[in-house]
């Protein structure tokens, strides 16, 4: 680095309190927040107002700062490293004259921004401290000591529909009409029953018989029981002779059933 | 402020300004405070009991008020008021079956006794079960039965009218109507009301009545 | 008073009344109320806006105020009598010079990215200070910015207002001064100045994105 030392500048009073800020600062490494803290402190020693600020001067004071840091074998952590770089950089630019070939900031506006910086850090820190000393809550101004409980009251309404309660209704009036299923027997004419009538009969039937005439008596002419009749008479006929007990005819499709006993071989 | 706390060891501030002071730390304060401990935190020479009854007057009549507690003093919201501190939920229930069907019947068989309810239903009738409708403003006693014992009767409201979109309670349709609009249908009576069978039925108006607080439905 | 309430379903109480509801409403919370957590315990019609204005001015100058705390309400006392206050003041944690200037940074430059803010301050942002004044309901999470990792964003808090006493963050002392001095424009052109090297927060940035953009929008 191509700067000197801050103390070889001058060697008034000023420079003498600069040297002995800077060795405070030093030792005081750790209570600064990073590299824009330091240099805003540095930047106070100037006593100007931080718009007219001579970033060059700054950018001097820094690099004494770490010179002397380094002379005092203090390790310095890399973010103030790296300042230190980019201002003796920003120093080589201020100092030279601008290279018309060179791309990207030029030293003026490396400075400004820096200044910018400055500025707007102490800026915030002048707010954060105004804020700090405003009226706060629970410290100069209070809320109320003994709120009062928001109390809920749980109030409940009851619905129905119009169509619930027809519906209701309904149920009710309907009950009446509504009970447990149960087959209408009267004009059923079991199979079992007609078996138990053929079987009976068949012992005296030795010739060929229309099964018609096996229908039981009183079940000939209601059309409801007669179709009863004639199916569970039918059906029976066929399990007698599955079993071997007669024999069955039928002269043509739809001609009469004729039933006749099988005698036993 | 230091300043002022100095001037006012020598002169009490004025009234107004003490009746400031009562009124910030009563309304911050945890508890009530007596005078005692009102004149301990205010400057020297200061009377809290008179600055009191200014502030009192100064609340007169206002939504919060500055009240006595014991020998202490609080402000407090004025008695008017205090519905404000509670928030009111309002949560839906649906009329339970028992009630729904007793003021089916109610409706239609207007004025109705208690006797022909029933009568009808084919169970008791719970007292809480009427109760209820009362107190929802959908029926009222009716007259008295000129029958022995003059029973009471049962009539529908207005209210009743009004919740149920119906202009008069002979707007109401009949079983017949009911059954042409697929409502009744004596063939398929399970269609109408999923759920418990006739017999269920019977059993759960039973339960509701030994158990009048339990009678509604969600 | 179910009466008065039922009344006032369809006239509105006159607003000297009303103001009275919102007095007691508001000397009853320790919070801040808005307009609608206060219509909502009113009665129907009732606009707690205008009532509001009358019941400010009638609390100028006097030992409590109405303040207004973003878009609600509270009751508080007047700073000036602090010192009445002792045993009502609460111990407040120390708060870091960093957790300072990074809530002032909040504040003035809100809605902020950590990035923004470690530029401002020159130095990365720990994450203990953010979660602190976050803790403090003093901060919180804003939209994300529409610039490349969409970053999250922090702005300051309702309680941020009601704890340093301004009404809303656009009175925030010497705001215009700032903007106009151009103190407020986030102009970084990065590579001017070198910035803190916050490889953490990158990745903190990163797993951020998984997160849905929507969640921390209100």
């Amino acid at each position: 680095m191509s700067d000197t030392p801050i103390s070889a500048n001058t060697d008034d009073w000023d420079a003498v309190g600069e040297r002995r800020a800077a060795e405070a600062l030093i030792v005081d490494v750790d209570g600064f927040e990073g590299p824009l803290d330091l240099l805003l402190t540095l930047s106070r020693t100037q006593k100007v107002d931080l718009r007219k600020i001579s970033i060059l001067k700054l950018a001097e004071q820094y690099l004494g700062f770490v010179e002397e840091a380094k002379s005092l074998r203090i390790e310095l952590a890399a973010d103030y490293l790296v300042m230190a770089a980019w201002l003796a950089f920003l120093k080589s630019r201020l100092l030279l004259p601008p290279d018309p070939t060179d791309e990207g900031p030029s030293g003026e506006d490396m400075a400004a921004h820096l200044a910018f910086q400055l500025e707007r850090l102490a800026a915030m820190r002048e707010r954060a401290a105004n804020l700090m000393a405003r009226d706060r809550l629970g410290q100069d101004r209070f809320p109320r000591g003994l709120p009062e409980e928001v109390g809920t009251i749980r109030k409940i309404t009851y619905t129905a529909s119009l169509l619930e309660l027809m519906q209701a209704y309904a149920r009710i009036r309907t009950r009446d009409e509504f009970r447990p299923f149960v087959m209408d027997r009267d004009s059923v004419y079991t199979m079992e029953e007609a078996l138990d009538r053929l079987r009976g009969m068949i012992g005296f039937a030795g010739d060929w018989t229309d099964i018609a005439s096996y229908l039981p008596d009183g079940w000939q002419m209601d059309p409801k029981k007669r179709r009863s009749a004639t199916a569970s008479n039918f059906a029976a006929a066929l399990e007698l002779a599955k079993a071997g007990k007669v024999d069955l005819r039928q002269a043509d499709t739809f001609a009469p059933i004729h039933l006749r006993r099988r005698d036993e071989p | 402020m230091s300043d002022e706390r100095e001037k006012t060891l020598f002169h009490a501030p004025p009234l107004g300004e003490q009746e400031r002071m009562i009124e910030a730390m009563l309304f911050a304060s945890a508890e009530p405070l007596n005078l005692r401990q009102m004149a301990a935190r205010m400057p020297h020479g200061c009377d809290p009991a008179e600055a009191l009854v200014g502030l009192r007057k100064r609340y007169e009549g206002r939504g919060v008020s500055v009240a006595k507690v014991g020998d202490a003093w609080a402000i407090r919201t004025a008695g008017d008021l205090s519905y404000l501190m509670q928030k009111e939920t309002v949560e839906q229930r649906k009329l339970s079956r028992a009630a729904i069907e007793t003021l089916a019947i109610i409706a239609y068989h207007q004025p109705v006794t208690r006797a022909e309810i029933e009568e009808i239903r084919g169970v008791s009738v719970s007292r809480g079960t009427v109760d209820q409708l009362i107190e929802l403003g959908w029926v009222r006693f009716g007259r008295r039965k000129m029958t022995p014992g003059r029973p009471v009767t049962y009539v529908a409201t207005e209210g009743f009218l009004d919740h149920f979109g119906l202009e008069s309670a002979r707007d109401l349709p009949g079983l017949k109507e009911l059954r042409e609009a697929g409502l009744l249908d004596s063939r398929a009576p399970h269609g109408l009301v999923p759920g418990p069978t006739g017999d269920d039925d019977d059993a759960q108006d039973l339960m509701d009545e030994d158990d009048t607080g339990d009678m509604f439905e969600d």
